[in-house]
């Protein structure tokens, strides 16, 4: 009765409940901060964060441990026509940093958002919390559904989720760059759903390691392929689809704009590494990977090129974070192009996952040093930054740090992820990459430098804060910066954590 | 008998599409909006009860039956309300854009 | 057969027409008018396409509610219409966006053309598994036991565009009550509908509910008929909107999610898995879920078309 | 009705998202790009429909998971329009015009 080719039969695996666990307990959040009041949010998020933290951490360890794949099978209902989560060494990674950046915004926004203390709930504390366990439900949905159409909820999740953290402080510009991320956001989601119907249509499934075994050269995959590719691509900002993102980023509390430059675009481009590796690597072409990585190096000079012409520091690291985002896209003509040879795609995957993690890190934390920089002057004009190197010495290193890390020097994060990149490009013969990254390194340090020396240069009289900043809330910057600085020592580590459940050994037309 | 009943919904139906055509005519083409509410509402809830009267014979059971005639006490109810409300939105404060 | 076909070719064409009336037409009120039109044509063509659950979804919430939402808000901005109606984009971009428009409508036409004969269909399936729930209506199944989980991020998907509406809410106005203060008119026509057609629409929403184990229908259109309901109660001023702050108000609006959690993690122990239901339970726990999240459903769907609180409690 | 005939309604259906997707760029009022996205997801709606229909078996009408994933659709659809709605009228409430484009679309707004 049924024509579909049969697949190992899939089983719950031994730690799929903590998968389980990872996406309930940030809802759980939500809807008790919800019932219980603003008052209580915030102490809903902080008990909930550490404890997603610690599952984070089981899930990377029993992914080490059994070295595959992990699998729950929602119901007991086997795909097709049940969902399973599955977690395989990317989603483990990424529920990992998810769960440490939220963890470190939460600590940083501690003191900004406080229930106010006259009793009952005000609207920004209550929202920020609530809001920031929504994020992190719906980025810990993206990493774990193993569906098509549960991805296209969480997508839709991530998005509610995002824009009212733009438009958290109420100003006519926020709301305007809010309304513009939402018609990205839904118009991208929407493409995105388009191509899963046709999947649909034409393979009768929507499980995502079925249809890695069925989708072949035609016209409905190659059309799916498309639509949902641009659509994330929407989601992500990738240039030239960037516009919405530097003022929605910019304009939104400083925890915020953390949480949406590092994790909230990265929710879109796991999916885009979920269909073109995962889903789909039998059909993308090398010229459409050269395609898309042609945007992303046109995302890097433009994004940098721009950012050096920022007057505010918020500004300045949003347009980078538009640049950095190019970077992301660099691996996939490296992997396609390996894999069209037939070679192990591993390095240029890690390098561009590294290249995630190492930008979402720098970039929570440059957001956040900029949060601080901003309450301690009362404003973030580039010009006048003068001696808030004095002022606030671990921000302004947390910010060195961060700078380093995304201009790529070792041994941050950036560096190893470059490497990767680059030397994936060198074994393929793709030298013009190779420019690019090293371009694009440099363009950076321009910025980075700008900041830094106008920040240190020496002045005659201190200056007077606005508002003088704890010292714990600059530790966890400079933490943040410190990890991404020294990120790039997991290259020392024994295993790749990356590569669980990548059959990257055999290339898709052999499987 | 069987005949006699087709014919009845044949013409009974017929009948309600004509009142609705002729309604929604009188929507197009008439100037204002009172005259325009004028003709939707009576055309439409004539047709309707003409469209149901007609198939009346054709359910299966009593309960469709009874069904198909609340569609109707529905419609009539929410088309008059409807109107009513518009009628009086355009007394008060002249006629829409 | 013929006569199906003049059918189904008038409707396609009327949908068609009024979908680019709606689009080109100058007044945006027209447009949304044009679009409630547009939904109900459509909820026809989900009969012809033997979906009635959708049909009866689109209905409710594509024509019926999306509309009255769309009302709202164009009655509210018309002052700044025709100063939005000014920016439009110049030929050159119109022609490139009709370019664009028409290639994605060519491509999707020739892949529907070329969509796989037989059709994969995990009918079959679902057939198969279907009696493990007891449930007549395989769209109940396939929403609340196959598929569970998109149900569940679902309602999760209504509570965040709530908070995020809610958002929105400026300031000192936290804990006030949404939409604006309707005046009751006792002799009013309206007045006399909301007393009248509540009573018989509650009726009608647990009947929906309840047959939508079986038949068409379920919690998504009993819920919609109860928020159409509700609203037009706040409309007629019978009844205030509640302040957003309320405890009770919060706890309705998740009581819905929390059932589905319970009996989802009660599955564990009882059933092997995660939102597994116990063998010969099915049925009860699926419409205990259902009854639960009609309410939360109704509640959120109301005061999504509510919007942020407007004046103080 | 036959496979055949509903192919016929794919192709409405893709003329809807080609027209919702024109309405979407070319119009600059924000309410109207609103509408405009729910054409484009109903058409979305409408092929989720199509194929649900050429999977009809075993007495069933068509295939019931893309049926009900279309009902969900359908709901978040919803709350996506109100969540944008919200937006737009709160947009005009504070600065008394709806525009989604500032003066020059490149250079964001600086407070």
């Amino acid at each position: 009765m049924n024509t579909l080719p049969t697949l190992l039969p899939e089983a719950t695996s031994a730690g799929g409940y903590l998968l389980v666990l990872a996406l309930v307990l940030p809802f759980v959040g939500v809807l008790a901060a919800l019932t219980l009041g603003g008052r209580h949010a915030r102490a809903v998020a902080m008990l909930a964060l550490p404890l997603g933290l610690v599952l984070s951490l089981a899930i990377v360890v029993e992914a080490v441990r059994s070295g595959q794949t992990l699998v729950y099978l929602l119901g007991g209902w086997a795909p097709p026509l049940g969902i399973a989560l599955r977690a395989d060494g990317l989603s483990a990674v990424m529920l990992l940093t998810t769960a440490v950046i939220l963890l470190a915004v939460a600590c940083f926004a501690h003191a900004d958002f406080a229930a106010p203390a006259a009793g009952g709930e005000a609207r920004r504390p209550f929202m920020f919390w609530t809001l920031l366990l929504a994020m992190w439900g719906s980025l810990n949905t993206v990493f774990l559904a193993g569906d098509l159409f549960t991805l296209y909820v969480a997508l839709e999740l991530l998005g509610f989720a995002g824009v009212p953290l733009v438009c958290l402080e109420e100003r006519p510009e926020t709301l305007q760059a809010a309304l513009r991320y939402l018609l990205f956001a839904l118009i991208g989601s929407v493409l995105y759903m388009l191509g899963a119907v046709l999947l649909y249509g034409a393979y009768g499934t929507l499980d995502i390691a079925r249809l890695a075994t069925l989708v072949r050269p035609e016209p409905a995959a190659f059309a799916a392929a498309a639509l949902m590719t641009v659509g994330l691509l929407a989601k992500t900002a990738l240039f030239p689809l960037h516009l919405w993102l530097p003022p929605a980023h910019a304009g939104a509390p400083a925890a915020a704009s953390a949480v949406l430059s590092a994790l909230t675009v990265k929710g879109s481009f796991f999916l885009v590494i979920r269909l073109w590796l995962d889903v789909m690597p039998g059909i993308v072409t090398p010229a459409a990977g050269q395609l898309l990585a042609a945007c992303g190096a046109a995302a890097i000079f433009v994004g940098n090129v721009v950012a050096l012409r920022q007057k505010r520091l918020k500004l300045l690291i949003a347009y980078s974070t538009v640049a950095q985002i190019g970077y992301l896209f660099l691996m996939f003509p490296l992997a396609a192009g390996l894999s069209a040879l037939q070679l192990p795609t591993a390095p240029a995957v890690t390098g561009g996952m590294l290249q995630a993690i190492s930008h979402a890190t720098a970039k929570a934390a440059m957001f956040m040093g900029a949060g601080l920089i901003y309450s301690t002057l009362g404003h973030d004009r580039i010009a006048d930054l003068r001696g808030v190197g004095r002022q606030l010495p671990m921000t302004m290193l947390a910010f060195a740090l961060g700078g380093v890390a995304l201009i790529g020097l070792p041994p941050s994060g950036g560096f190893m992820a470059k490497w990767l990149l680059l030397a994936a490009a060198l074994t393929t013969g793709q030298w013009w990459w190779v420019v690019v990254l090293v371009l694009g390194g440099l363009l950076t340090s321009f910025y980075v430098f700008i900041v830094l020396v106008r920040a240190m240069a020496a002045v005659d009289v201190p200056l007077t804060p606005k508002i003088v900043v704890p010292r714990h809330r600059e530790a966890v910057v400079l933490a943040l910066a410190g990890l991404s600085f020294l990120l790039g020592c997991v290259a020392l580590l024994p295993l790749d954590v990356v590569q669980i459940g990548r059959p990257a050994l055999l290339p898709a037309g052999l499987q | 008998m069987s005949l006699l009943l087709d014919l009845w919904t044949i013409v009974a139906v017929t009948a309600g599409v004509f009142f609705f055509l002729a309604g929604t005519v009188g929507l197009l083409r008439f100037p204002d909006t009172l005259t325009r509410l004028h003709a939707l509402t009576k055309a439409d809830n004539l047709g309707l009860g003409l469209v149901v009267l007609g198939l009346l014979p054709r359910v299966g059971s009593p309960l469709a039956g009874l069904k198909l005639i609340c569609v109707w006490l529905l419609v009539l109810l929410a088309g008059a309300t409807a109107s009513q409300l518009i009628a009086r939105a355009v007394r008060r404060s002249g006629p829409p854009v | 057969m013929n006569m199906a076909l003049l059918f189904d070719g008038s409707l396609i064409v009327l949908i068609l027409a009024v979908a680019v009336w709606t689009m080109a037409v100058r007044n945006s009120f027209a447009a949304v008018i044009g679009y409630a039109t547009y939904g109900l044509l459509l909820a026809l063509a989900w009969v012809r396409l033997a979906a009635v659950d959708a049909a009866l979804t689109e209905a409710a919430i594509g024509g019926g509610l999306t509309s009255v939402l769309l009302i709202r808000a164009v009655v509210r901005l018309r002052s700044s219409e025709s100063a939005a109606r000014a920016e439009t984009p110049g030929r050159v971009s119109r022609l490139l966006a009709a370019v664009l428009a028409g290639s994605v409508t060519a491509a999707l036409a020739l892949v529907v053309l070329t969509l796989p004969e037989p059709a994969p269909t995990l009918a079959p399936q679902v057939a198969a598994n279907i009696a493990s729930t007891s449930l007549g209506n395989a769209v109940t199944g396939v929403l609340l036991s196959f598929r569970a989980i998109d149900t569940l991020l679902e309602a999760v998907v209504l509570v965040f565009a709530l908070i995020a509406v809610w958002t929105l809410t400026p300031d000192p106005l936290w804990g006030g009550r949404p939409g604006p203060r309707y005046e009751l008119d006792e002799n009013g026509m309206l007045a006399y509908l909301a007393r009248l057609l509540p009573p018989l629409g509650i009726v009608v929403a647990v009947y929906v509910l309840w047959v939508g184990a079986d038949l068409p229908g379920g919690k998504f259109q009993a819920g919609t008929l109860l928020a159409a309901m509700w609203l037009l109660a706040i409309m007629a001023g019978l009844v205030e909107a509640p302040p957003i702050s309320q405890r009770w108000l919060r706890g309705a609006l998740v009581l819905g999610t929390v059932v589905f959690l319970a009996i989802g993690f009660a599955g564990v122990p009882l059933a092997g898995a995660f939102l597994a239901y116990p063998e010969g339970h099915a049925k009860p726990l699926i419409i205990a879920i259902e009854a639960a999240s009609m309410l939360s459903i109704a509640l959120t769907l109301g005061l999504l078309v509510l919007g942020p609180p407007e004046r103080g409690a | 009705m036959s496979v055949a005939e509903s192919t016929f309604y794919g192709l409405c259906a893709a003329a809807l998202v080609g027209i919702g997707l024109y309405g979407l760029i070319v119009n600059p009022q924000p309410l109207r790009k609103i509408l405009s996205f729910n054409l484009v997801g109903s058409g979305v709606f409408l092929i989720f429909g199509v194929v649900a229909r050429r999977g009809a078996a075993l007495g069933m009408g068509g295939d019931p998971v893309p049926q009900a994933l279309v009902i969900t659709g359908i709901v978040v659809a919803f709350s996506a329009t109100a969540l944008a709605v919200a937006l737009v009228v709160r947009l005009h409430e504070t600065t008394g015009a709806a525009t989604l484009m500032p003066a020059d679309a490149g250079e964001p707004p600086t407070p």
